[in-house]
């Protein structure tokens, strides 16, 4: 790896922006030094080799890793949920290189489940957890980016041929409010121990805001927020709707899921409640895609024939193994709903990795990487 | 809470009813708002959508601060 | 002002991040003379009072504004915009207070126009606009964050009761493609000159993308251009269905406004399209919505009775100038659909600023903050 | 482009088809793959939903170097 110099850090950081190795924002510069003590801090050899990133085919090395969480601000103990993050998304069938270069807007939505999620920097799963004011998010989910651009090349208008791209391409990353939710950890359901910790991870449209307000007094509350949630899922404009097969994360509040729980509803319950839900007629298809629509439905498993009635519904997902059901958030009024991109080979295929907290070496001061 | 603060300063007696989960923000606008003693009772959280007996049972408990605070 | 001490540049970002006035990532450190520099470049004294930013009240003078848009790096090319913005978001319709402080997930969309786009350092327009890569975009729209998080005291959790937010609220900051799209520029719509710049803000969820491709030979493929955007403009889901008399964002990219110019439409004529369009039945409220809607359709002006049928329409929104509709992005089959907050005592007024190019002087050398 | 890559290299002849608006992704692909000179041939942008006469316009006028590339 060579080394650049600069006069100081406010020139090294007027560099890196122009040499594209940053998001437009300023970024703590990856120093030998910091970058090394990162290194150390992960537990592996620097030139071990996490996987391959495209469309550049750059070698996801522990170095280069260590060097875009100390750009992103990362501190050492976030690097087990970086490195576990790496590992996911090299997996085949994440289709990184696809996912890069698409024009759709999609980004990996990191999911951080079991006690990495206070042992790794108390990354939120309450107020806010999506937005502003918590570094072990924000400074994780930059990291996987900046590896992203750096190790992956990923570069507008260039490389990544997003048309605009959304707000979760810069950081992206939510714990599950486990403690509080009537589910299981989400780690669970991909054959993790309760007391291990994963990275679930997904390529992910922006949040969509999905209002519920229930009544305990109306048995069929359940029933309107399961309506509501599906709706949402089968909005026409979703990649979903058009391609299908893809992935959805749906991240409801506390209330939310205290109406499930009141239904006696299991994630299991939930995921094929909304599977079975979410559907769209082929006559709305048929108005919103006249040309595209007819040619895809060819090839599709739920057969729907040129003499399919305008009624005939059409269901969004095949698998609702693909619904991610978790709870995060504050309590109120909304659920989040993340459609998704449904294209490469693997159709938007959802992957996960265990964080590893017992791989770094304890060093004493070593959270200290701000000297 | 803020509409709360703007009757009190109007000098009409008030009382906002700030829910559990929302307490911190009660107190930081009473406080950025200049009256951090403006009166407020505390309900659990949530009441929105937990039923009319529940909310019966929330009134019934919170009604006496209520007067008081009004009356004193 | 108070200043704060610290051994070095890094144990100074050690310390803002633990006094909750970071948003969680690296921040430039907002040291005196870079303060002073920037206020300079301002073209204004630094106790100018821009405006009065709530939950806090805190008066964003110059000075203060100056601090934020250091910390978010931005250079001094940026800073017109972002006064023009703190000016926007501190008017009365805009309801700052109470965004800052709802459960909604609503972040301030900034859309600047005319001239500054490029006077301001190029700020991007189009492929992955709202994505990384763009340091003007990503360092403005986050310098009015780190307003509102500093000037404005929003803290998730405490006086931020936003449920999950979305990371729109880090920084959401696009230009027009004014060049390449059929409309005039969208400031003009509000009143300024071509040949002026302004910035346009509203309070907005993250982008929905919404998928179309079209066919020349087809004349009906503006109808389902139209009517798949008005479908996601009245996804069930958005408080804009629920509440209504929000705004409504419609960035499309420039396949898509060939559909629209190819058919004839102007502007005025898409925003009428749209809101005629944009409804949802009766009976869908009545099932998604059971408590809520019988509540609130009491007090809507569009009437809709408890004798009114299933089948019945309700429109979104009851203003079409509310539908902010515009070019942006590269070329493909998405456009972008911000629903919107829609309350507060103005209900998601849309705000805007002229950006004063001529105010700042001209100083050798005044772009190299950075040393 | 990544097909056309793959195809190639597996020796089969192969020309990828590349919009105007695509060609610097193309050139980032052939050269991150390791090739650098795989076939390419440019089309105007957009092609598709550009109807059927554009299209045919289009096909005719990029089929003499398409066969060309496949023949040498």
């Amino acid at each position: 790896m060579s080394l650049l110099e600069a006069a100081s850090e406010h020139d090294a950081l007027e560099r890196l922006h122009q040499l594209g190795c940053t998001d437009g924002l300023p970024v703590v510069i990856p120093t030998a030094d910091r970058v090394a003590r990162m290194v150390l801090s992960t537990g592996y050899e620097p030139d071990l080799v996490l996987g391959v990133m495209g469309p550049l085919y750059g070698a996801a090395t522990i170095e280069k890793v260590a060097t875009a969480a100390v750009m992103a601000g990362c501190l050492p103990d976030h690097i087990p949920v970086v490195v576990a993050a790496i590992r996911a998304v090299c997996q085949p069938e994440f289709d990184l290189t696809e996912m890069q270069a698409t024009t759709h807007c999609t980004a990996p939505l990191m999911i951080v489940c079991g006690p990495a999620r206070n042992a790794c920097g108390e990354i939120a799963s309450g107020f806010g957890a999506m937005g502003p004011g918590h570094r072990a998010n924000a400074s994780i989910g930059r990291a996987l980016r900046l590896a992203m651009i750096n190790i992956g090349g990923a570069r507008p208008g260039s490389s990544d041929m997003a048309l605009h791209g959304h707000p979760g391409k810069f950081t992206y990353c939510i714990a599950e409010d486990e403690e509080n939710s009537p589910f299981p950890g989400l780690h669970t359901t991909f054959g993790y121990e309760p007391d291990e910790s994963a990275v679930i991870i997904t390529g992910a449209e922006a949040p969509h805001s999905t209002f519920f307000t229930g009544d305990r007094d109306d048995p069929a509350s359940v029933e309107a927020l399961l309506d509501v949630i599906a709706l949402v899922m089968a909005n026409p404009g979703s990649n979903n709707v058009h391609l299908r097969n893809g992935a959805i994360t749906v991240i409801m509040n506390p209330d939310h899921t205290e109406v499930i729980k009141r239904a006696g509803l299991s994630r299991q319950d939930v995921q094929a409640e909304l599977a079975s839900r979410a559907t769209i007629s082929v006559g709305t298809m048929r108005r919103i895609s006249p040309t595209f629509y007819s040619q895809t439905m060819q090839n599709d498993n739920e057969a729907v024939s040129d003499e399919a009635a305008d009624e005939d519904r059409i269901h969004v997902l095949k698998d609702p193994d693909r619904i991610l059901v978790l709870q995060a958030g504050g309590s109120g009024l909304y659920t989040m709903v993340m459609p998704s991109w449904c294209a490469g080979p693997h159709q938007n295929a959802v992957v996960h990795a265990g964080i590893e907290l017992d791989q770094a070496c304890e060093i004493p001061g070593m959270n200290d990487l701000t000297t | 809470m803020r509409d709360s603060i703007s009757v009190a300063r109007l000098g009409i007696p008030s009382v906002a009813l700030v829910t559990e989960e929302f307490w911190p923000q009660g107190d930081f606008f009473a406080n950025s708002s200049g009256m951090p003693a403006v009166p407020r009772v505390k309900l659990p959280h949530p009441v929105a959508g937990t039923g009319e007996d529940k909310m019966a049972e929330v009134a019934s408990e919170i009604t006496p601060s209520i007067v008081e605070f009004l009356s004193s």
